[in-house]
């Protein structure tokens, strides 16, 4: 009787468990809409084009930058401007208007990542953002996970989910044994 | 050989440090002796042969394991990075001191409730035959093993010993 | 009230009188209960508004950033210590009194450590990350600062806790036994699985004693450095009046003084009412006054020094400090301690008083009182006037934090109404030992 | 409120995108349809332009972070400010994102208000103007404004030219005595420059020029170069007042007189120096012979209750200064004889040849284009007549800066069109029928020149006030608004007639063209404009006019003040803070401490400890104040340094207007008690006598600092002249062993950064406390969290005082963080949020902090600062940023959350970015790269940041000065900060 108790109590928390896990995992799976089927695939990855030749900020601000409305159109005025997506643009561009993009890479508030003295250090876009040029939707599984943070907690986790800290501190400390770098390992750079 | 077990139940310590000696004189060395409390004369008769209780090694493995896992956690710990507070050195002996005790005393503690978990063969989910509720409250008791052949002369001398009860 | 010519037990009275008191309760037993649980809700809905607010909700300020939290984390921690002193070290002495109190005084000690260690929480300003101080491998990297004394208290505290439990537990496997032989039904079922199927075996036996050794030997030293690592949260530190060697052994030895004045104020009405006079005798009693009153002159021998120290060593900040505790705002808190710490107890000189029941309990009463406001006095005075002259501040309680604070007490006292009822607060086994083996042969 | 949410409005001037509301709502990130020229998210821009918290015109340089003003610093090549700024103007930047600002026109009258739109408002007061116009009443139409020195004043003359109105300047302070003075000793109708810095000794009369008078940031850095202490040299500082204002606090010698006998006093100074022969050579002795006539040393001594001994003392110190500087002002130099006063002080210039020395006519300050009271009384009597039709109101608040005994506020309702162009709400405002809120001045074009010789020019720093709920601060510039009722008014052909500019800014630019012909003819305009506006404007020197002295009659009398003969004068001075009570509504000021009393939040009167004995008053007893022409009540902070026949009263609070949610109801407004009418030199401050009569009532005062008593703790240190000499000669003590550590010493690899504070420089003014608030986004926590020790502030500026209680010795004490080498914060938090990095900060990270506050209990300086309530979060109750305030928030510093612990960071993200340009160029930081926000922004540049491992950086160089210590060094925690000694002068004996 108190076997079959215990047996049942056990499976249950095993079962809660697993499906907290499941429930968990934070940061947009799946890429979202976005107000124009914007593929990077066909930019970054088809074409070539640089990465910072749209974000252009990268090099210079802590932000990367989204491409201004006018940017976009200094090409699509000519190039594909009969396609559908691209008409939306330029239906964007006509009512002078911003496009609502929805954000898919974010740090937390209290973290101060400067885009520029990575782009300065030769860290590649996609060390972080991922293969960026075989997406025809932008998705990312970033920021801390509980079942992460569990398989940690016994010791089973190898490598930490992107953006988080660890994962952070990882490349800077690997980057800075291997490559004689000076990535700080200050809590107060990026914590402030 | 089928093997049989007599239970004597006892309402007096002398009697029941009495029984056990005789059965020791017949050769029986495998009985257990119930007693609602720790009785310093049963313990004496019984403890004659006996090695002292592993418990104290277990206790010493587990205290010393608790010591090494405080100085290794707390000093792989501090070098895994080295934040300084207070302009004390990253590795601070000291301190790390206190943790390496408290787990000391820690792992200690429960490598003894382990211990005793262990050695006296809990939790057991049943009682065992010859066990008698009366055992927590004023009675002794011996239950014997011994082949079935044997058990009335084992009735027999618990009886002589002032067993109130005997029971196979 | 002498019940000292009372028949002496047998061991099946002692099985008898102990386990009655875990009869359905009384009336009046419902009636305690729901008391003290209304404070204890008024308690949890005060933290809840405080963790709602912030800990602006609690009185604190610039420069008391701790004050009746903390004070009331020590004085439980202090609480805690009488119990596993009588269970290890009069254990290890030997003292044969200890018996039949020193159930009641562990549970005390879980009890009053379960109360403690909720303060540091509600003390925390975001006690929702209070993990972090948990060594734990995390995908962060980061590791407690083991140079701080939080983290040893954190490591002594939950060492503390752990091993009273379990030395607790073990003390109580027996007894737990005795009742799953006297109950029936789902009592039986219960009080069966928690006695792990304890028999009382001589192989059972031989470990179990060999172990309760080892228990109250590691208990000793444990007892002793957990307060005297919760002292060194404020010796370590730089404030005046803080930063004292002394500290560790005042603050031990203030420990086990109140928390024999709790034991006294749990076990006289217990005696009272479950008529336990056969095993709680004045003889007890009288051994537990005079402890008090050892520790009570011990501890004004440390206020002495504490004082003296502060004079002589000619520290400007440390003069100031102990001075302006005498004579300023808080004079009234300070004087307190004096009376009720060191002048109430020199009652207990007199025998008379040491075994007159409501005098032991009034000076028990005071002796709590004094004890938590030795705590209040080193905290909140002592940051009130420290250092710096242009933070100088007074401290105002608030509803919040002194509705917590007495809701601590509540939720003490509703655990130990609570394991009364369910265990046996007499140890069965150790007042057996106590009496004559039950013999045959009268002149064996 | 998260303070990067701004980034997904960027260069959006629609702002649509409301901020997600919580974590999981996608967050939308609006890209620039075209890109602004130099605005790079990210990356702060940066435009010049003036600051108008007062007429001081200083230079202003505006941080633009991602299409928002975030920080205010002093424009460095502004010949007024020179880079710094006071309190007020640091504070600028929450007028601009007031949550009480006004959100575009409204239409009072009988029925209610209402809002209406831009072109309606327009229309109505144009259709209203016109008629008038029509009629030929156009002198019913009165304009009156505050004191607009360039091309909106211009426009304002030209316009009310052009409809034949009335046009005042008002400036409640306007230093009208020293312009008369000026006129009847001088001939020239103007207030002069002072050169304090050319000054070996300055004598005040009551001038707090620290604190309000004319330029005070000016004042400041020049006071700082005459007076600190530099290679064994330091200039003497004597103060005549009856209070011991902050100016005073810094005299080397305070001089207490009886209120109103400043004029006396000077006059007998000038006798003693005549009487001596001490004048300079060459000055007209018989002129001055004459004016001194009526002057009598013994008497004057009785009037002033200074010793006649001191006055000569005082006269002998002066005029061997050569050259010195006497100067007169303050509002205890306000009375009836105000004129007189400064005619003694022009005179006592001339007589030991200060005159075009250190006091230069020529380059003449702006104050004198005020109009003088005399003219709002006037005013105030035709509107009562009914002869005012339409009034005009430009930032001017007279129903709060005038007497109400002088009825302007009956008056007023005679007047059928009021129109207010305040973008803020404020007494009169609400009274106005029309409300057209102006443009707030970063946000305007504009000019302002603050003397001859200096043309601040003005832009908008940038967009029009967006809230992130996407609500636009509807405002129109007034000089726009001018233009174009004028056109309506009177029509003409398109790029013809008096209005034929669009925009005031094409007015402006057209005026500049006038301006560049003046200064620089030979640039080409559009060169000269682009290097203006980069500038932050066009100045150049201007000599100083020689002038020749004339007779004056002097009665040597002192000021009458009427009232109660038993009562106690009324000294009713400016805040330093509120100015005339324009700044109340910002919290960063309201939270600020008056230095001297450490009070916030509230106002109070200040009772001389004799009169409070006599009253049996205790700090915060309710006191009512009363004045033949009007009573106040205020809470009593009691005086021991007050002149005993005086009580104090700070103009600033008080204010009544319904919808200024911080200055409401706080204190009470001491022009209450005045008269109001007009004397020769303008509106007497010092005029009346109170009788103080206790309510019975409490109110305690918000006071930040427990004691003004060092306790002999030797936190601020100070050191006699000649004792400081010597120490300089003798050179640094070696690096101290004495305070040994069981462990090696620290290493620090690259930098160790650290501040040298000066307090022989720091004059108390607390510009750093809000320059710190500003950059660092520490909330605002209201007046019971500081009246119980839970203030937010990073850095705090402590008094000390030492010696007797009625003549304190006064000692300033900016205290932050230490970043001690040795900290006591650090090894006790149990998670590593306090530590110490490798360039030597103390680093705090918020988000690793649980809250136990263990640090603050043994920081031994108690400058940590712990989260009590939730002031980040938009939703709770205490939430600190009530919109639009969090547009102000730097977005390189985290807004800290409920139950953190926070401190001064010596501004990180600075270092941060310093290092990070270094990078760029692959080489160290350079000395002087990195300035935090109070060494920034301190007037006196009492503080010096830099790296300690440098030898040869400043700050190193300071930290090793004879005179530099450490705060409770016997703790041995090391600190970075090396306070250098308070350089005190031999009290004269006497």
């Amino acid at each position: 009787m108190t076997i079959k108790v215990g047996v049942g109590v056990l499976g249950l928390t095993l079962l809660a468990g697993a499906l907290f896990l499941a429930l968990s995992t934070r940061g947009q799976a799946a890429g979202p809409a976005q107000p124009i089927a914007f593929s990077h695939q066909i930019h970054a990855g088809q074409y070539k084009m640089d990465c910072q030749y749209c974000h252009a900020d990268a090099r210079r601000s802590e932000y990367a930058g989204i491409p201004s409305v006018s940017r976009c159109m200094g090409c699509h005025r000519i190039t594909a401007a009969d396609r559908p997506e691209v008409q939306k643009l330029a239906g964007f561009f006509n009512k002078n208007e911003p496009i609502p993009w929805v954000r898919i890479f974010k740090v937390p508030e209290y973290v101060y990542f400067p885009h520029k003295a990575h782009v300065r250090a030769g860290v590649t876009c996609q060390t972080c953002h991922g293969p960026i040029e075989t997406m025809a939707v932008v998705e990312a599984k970033t920021g801390q996970t509980l079942a992460n943070d569990l398989l940690n907690l016994v010791g089973l986790a190898r490598t930490s989910t992107p953006l988080t800290m660890g994962w952070c501190v990882e490349c800077h400390t690997t980057m800075n044994a291997k490559n004689k770098t000076k990535a700080p390992l200050e809590c107060a750079i990026c914590h402030h | 050989m089928a093997g049989a077990s007599v239970l004597g139940i006892f309402a007096h310590v002398d009697t029941t440090v009495k029984a056990i000696r005789e059965l020791r004189a017949q050769g029986f060395h495998d009985f257990t002796v119930y007693s609602p409390i720790p009785v310093e004369e049963i313990e004496t008769v019984l403890e004659e042969n006996r090695p002292v209780s592993p418990v104290r090694l277990f206790t010493l493995i587990g205290g010393l394991t608790g010591m090494l896992t405080g100085f290794g956690l707390t000093i792989w710990s501090a070098l895994k990075w080295g934040l300084v507070t207070g302009g004390k050195p990253i590795v601070s002996i000291p301190p790390f001191v206190i943790i390496a005790f408290e787990l000391t005393i820690l792992l200690g503690g429960l490598s003894t409730l382990l211990a005793i978990l262990v050695l006296g063969k809990l939790p057991a989910v049943r009682r065992s035959s010859t066990y008698d509720p009366r055992f927590t409250v004023d009675r002794f008791g011996i239950a014997v093993s011994c082949a079935a052949e044997r058990a009335p002369a084992v009735s027999r001398s618990l009886s002589q010993a002032g067993a109130e009860e005997v029971r196979r | 009230m002498n019940q000292e010519a009372a028949r002496q037990p047998t061991y099946a009275d002692v099985n008898r009188d102990v386990i009655r008191t875990l009869e359905p309760p009384s009336p009046m037993y419902f009636g305690w209960m729901s008391v003290v649980g209304l404070i204890l809700t008024a308690g949890i809905l005060a933290w809840t508004y405080q963790i709602y607010m912030g800990m602006g909700a609690a009185g604190k300020r610039t420069p008391q950033m701790w004050a009746m939290y903390i004070t009331s984390f020590v004085f439980w921690i202090g609480i805690g210590h009488a119990g596993t002193l009588i269970s290890a070290i009069l254990y290890l002495f030997r003292a044969r009194w200890r018996t039949s109190i020193f159930r009641g005084a562990e549970a005390m000690t879980v009890f009053a450590v379960m109360t403690a260690g909720l303060f540091p929480l509600i003390h925390a300003g975001r006690m929702w990350f209070a993990y972090w101080l948990l060594p734990y491998p995390n995908q962060r990297y980061l590791w407690p600062n083991f140079r701080s004394p939080l983290v040893w208290d954190v490591f002594a505290i939950s060492t503390y806790l752990t091993i009273s439990v379990v030395f607790f537990f073990v003390g109580l496997l027996p007894d737990i036994a005795a009742i799953r032989d006297a109950s029936t039904g789902w009592k039986k079922k219960i009080y069966g699985a928690l006695a792990l199927g304890w028999e009382g075996t001589d192989r059972q036996w031989r470990h179990y004693r060999r172990a309760y050794g080892l228990f109250a030997s590691l208990a000793t030293p444990l007892v002793l450095s957990v307060h005297s690592v919760v002292s060194w949260d404020f010796a370590m530190a730089l404030v005046p009046g803080w930063h004292s060697t002394l500290f560790a052994p005042f603050f031990v030895n203030g420990a086990i003084f109140s928390g024999f004045a709790m034991v006294l104020v749990l076990i006289i009405p217990m005696r009272y009412f479950w008529n336990l006079y056969p095993y709680i005798t004045d003889k007890h009693l009288d051994a537990m006054g005079k402890l008090i009153l050892v520790t009570s002159l011990v501890l004004t021998y440390f206020y002495v020094c504490e004082a003296f120290t502060a004079w002589y060593s000619g520290d400007h900040f440390e003069r100031a400090s102990l001075f302006w505790k005498a004579t300023k705002s808080y004079a009234w808190a300070f004087w307190l301690q004096y009376v009720c710490n060191s002048l109430a107890p020199l009652v207990l000189f007199s025998k008379r008083a040491r075994t007159h029941t409501p005098t032991l309990y009034v000076v028990s009463i005071l002796v709590l009182i004094g004890m938590w406001f030795e705590r209040f006095n080193i905290i909140v005075p002592g940051l009130g006037h420290d250092f710096y002259p242009y933070t100088w501040g007074i401290y105002w309680p608030t509803v919040t934090d002194t509705t917590i604070v007495i809701g601590s007490f509540a939720w003490f006292f509703i655990l130990f109404l609570g394991f009364i009822k369910v265990m046996p607060s007499v140890s069965i086994v150790e007042v057996k030992e106590t009496l004559p083996h039950p013999v045959k042969e009268a002149h064996h | 409120m998260n303070r990067r949410d701004f980034f997904k409005i960027v260069g959006t001037s629609a702002g649509a995108v409301a901020a997600a509301g919580c974590g999981q709502a996608p967050e939308r990130i609006l890209p620039h349809v075209i890109p602004p020229d130099n605005l790079v998210p990210g990356v702060p821009a940066w435009f010049s332009t003036v600051c108008r918290e007062c007429p001081a015109g200083c230079g202003v340089i505006a941080r633009n972070r991602e299409g928002r003003v975030v920080k205010l610093e002093g424009n460095p090549d502004h010949p007024v400010n020179g880079g710094t700024l006071c309190i007020r103007g640091q504070a600028a930047l929450q007028g601009l994102y007031n949550p009480d600002r006004l959100r575009g026109p409204i239409q009072r009258d009988t029925s209610g208000e209402r809002s209406i739109k831009w072109e309606e408002a327009e229309k109505f007061l144009a259709e209203r103007l016109a008629d008038l116009v029509k009629q030929g009443r156009g002198k019913r139409i009165v304009v009156v404004g505050q004191l607009e020195s360039g091309s909106l004043g211009r426009l304002m003359d030209a316009w009310a030219g052009a409809l034949g109105a009335e046009r005042l300047t008002y400036e409640p302070f306007n230093y009208e005595a020293i312009r008369h003075a000026s006129r009847l000793v001088f001939g020239r109708d103007a207030i002069p420059h002072y050169a304090l810095e050319d000054a070996n000794a300055i004598l005040s009369f009551g001038a707090d020029f620290l604190e309000t008078w004319l330029s005070p940031v000016q004042y400041a850095r020049a006071f700082t170069r005459m007076h600190a202490f530099r290679d064994g040299k330091a200039g003497t500082f004597i103060h005549v007042e009856p209070r011991l204002s902050l100016t005073a606090a810094n005299a080397d010698e305070w001089v207490r007189n009886v209120p109103g006998t400043e004029g006396p006093l000077a006059l007998a100074i000038l006798k003693v120096i005549l009487d001596e022969g001490i004048q300079a050579p060459g000055v007209d002795v018989a002129l001055l012979r004459a004016a001194a006539k009526s002057a009598d040393l013994e008497a004057a001594a009785r009037q002033s209750g200074v010793g006649s001994e001191t006055i000569k003392h005082l006269a002998r110190a002066f005029a061997k200064a050569k050259p010195g500087l006497a100067i007169g002002g303050g509002v205890a130099a306000t009375g009836a004889d105000a004129v007189e006063c400064q005619v003694a002080i022009h005179l006592l210039n001339y007589a030991t040849g200060n005159t075009g020395r250190t006091v230069r006519f020529g380059p003449d300050s702006a104050f004198g284009k005020a109009s003088p009271h005399a003219g709002m009384v006037a005013l105030t009597q035709a509107m009562a007549r009914g002869e005012v039709e339409v009034l005009l109101l430009n930032h001017a608040n007279p129903l709060f800066t005038l007497p109400p005994k002088l009825g302007f506020a009956d008056a007023l309702k005679k007047v059928p069109l009021v129109v207010s162009f305040s973008n803020q709400p404020d007494e009169t405002t609400e009274r106005a029928h029309l409300v057209l809120p102006d443009t707030h001045p970063l946000e305007s074009w504009g000019d302002f020149s603050p003397r001859e010789g200096v043309v601040g020019l003005m832009q908008p720093t940038m967009g029009h006030v967006v809230d992130s709920t996407g609500r636009v601060f509807d405002s129109k510039a007034v000089g726009d608004v001018l233009l174009s009722v004028g056109r309506q008014v009177l029509p003409a052909p398109a790029g013809k007639g008096p209005f034929r500019w669009q925009t005031f800014a094409e007015y402006l630019k057209d005026q500049w063209r006038g301006i560049a012909r003046e200064y620089s003819p030979a640039t080409p305009f559009d060169q000269f404009w682009e290097e203006a506006l980069r500038r932050g404007g066009i100045w150049k020197p201007v000599g100083a006019v020689p002038v020749q002295a004339r007779g004056a009659p002097l009665s040597g009398k002192p000021a009458t003040v009427e009232g109660d003969a038993q009562g106690l004068a009324l000294l009713a001075y400016p805040s330093h803070r509120f100015y005339d009570g324009r700044g109340a509504n910002i919290p960063w000021l309201q939270e600020a401490p008056d230095t001297m009393t450490q009070v916030s939040w509230d106002s109070w009167v200040e009772v001389p400890a004799e009169t409070a004995k006599k009253l049996g008053l205790r700090g915060g007893d309710l006191v009512r104040v009363a004045s033949p022409h009007g009573a106040v009540e205020l809470p009593a902070y009691i005086s021991d340094s007050l002149h005993p026949g005086a009580v104090a009263i700070p103009i600033g609070q008080g204010h009544t207007a319904e919808r200024l949610r911080y200055a409401k109801d706080r204190g009470a407004n001491p022009i209450a008690l005045l008269s109001g009418q007009a004397a020769p030199a303008g509106l007497p401050f010092l005029s009346v006598k109170v009788t103080l009569t206790r309510t019975g009532g409490r109110r305690p005062l918000a006071i930040a600092q427990a004691t003004h008593d060092q306790d002999d703790r030797e936190i601020a240190q100070h050191v006699g002249l000649a004792a400081a000499r010597e120490l300089e000669l003798r050179g640094a003590v070696p690096e101290k062993a004495s305070h040994p550590s069981m462990y090696p010493d620290l290493k620090y690899p690259e930098y160790r950064w650290g501040m040298a504070i000066d307090l022989d420089a720091c004059v108390g003014c607390q510009a750093c406390v809000i320059a710190c608030k500003a950059e660092n986004n520490v909330p605002v926590v209201g007046k019971e969290q500081v009246a119980y020790g839970r203030d937010m502030h990073w850095l705090r500026v402590e008094r000390w005082q030492e010696g007797k209680p009625a003549h304190p010795e006064n000692l300033f004490l900016p205290m932050l963080c230490q970043h001690c080498g040795i900290a006591p914060c650090e090894p006790v938090c149990p998670v590593f949020a306090a530590y110490h990095t490798e360039e030597g900060l103390n680093a705090q990270i918020y988000n690793r902090c649980v809250g136990t506050r263990y640090c603050n209990n043994n920081c031994p300086y108690h400058v940590r600062r712990f989260n009590w309530w939730d002031y980040s979060s938009p939703t709770s109750r205490s939430y600190a940023f009530p919109e639009p305030l969090p547009l102000q928030l730097n977005p390189d510093v985290t807004v800290r959350q409920l139950g953190v612990m926070e401190k001064c960071t010596f501004c990180v993200q600075r270092i941060i970015a310093a290092k990070d340009a270094a990078r760029d160029e692959k080489r160290p930081v350079r000395d002087g790269e990195i300035v935090t926000a109070c060494q920034q922004t301190c007037p006196t540049q009492a503080i010096v940041f830099g790296n300690l491992k440098d030898m040869s950086s400043r700050v190193a160089k300071l930290s090793r000065s004879a005179r530099g210590y450490h705060v409770l060094e016997e703790l041995g925690t090391r600190p970075a900060i090396t306070y250098l000694k308070k350089v005190t002068r031999e009290p004269h004996k006497g």
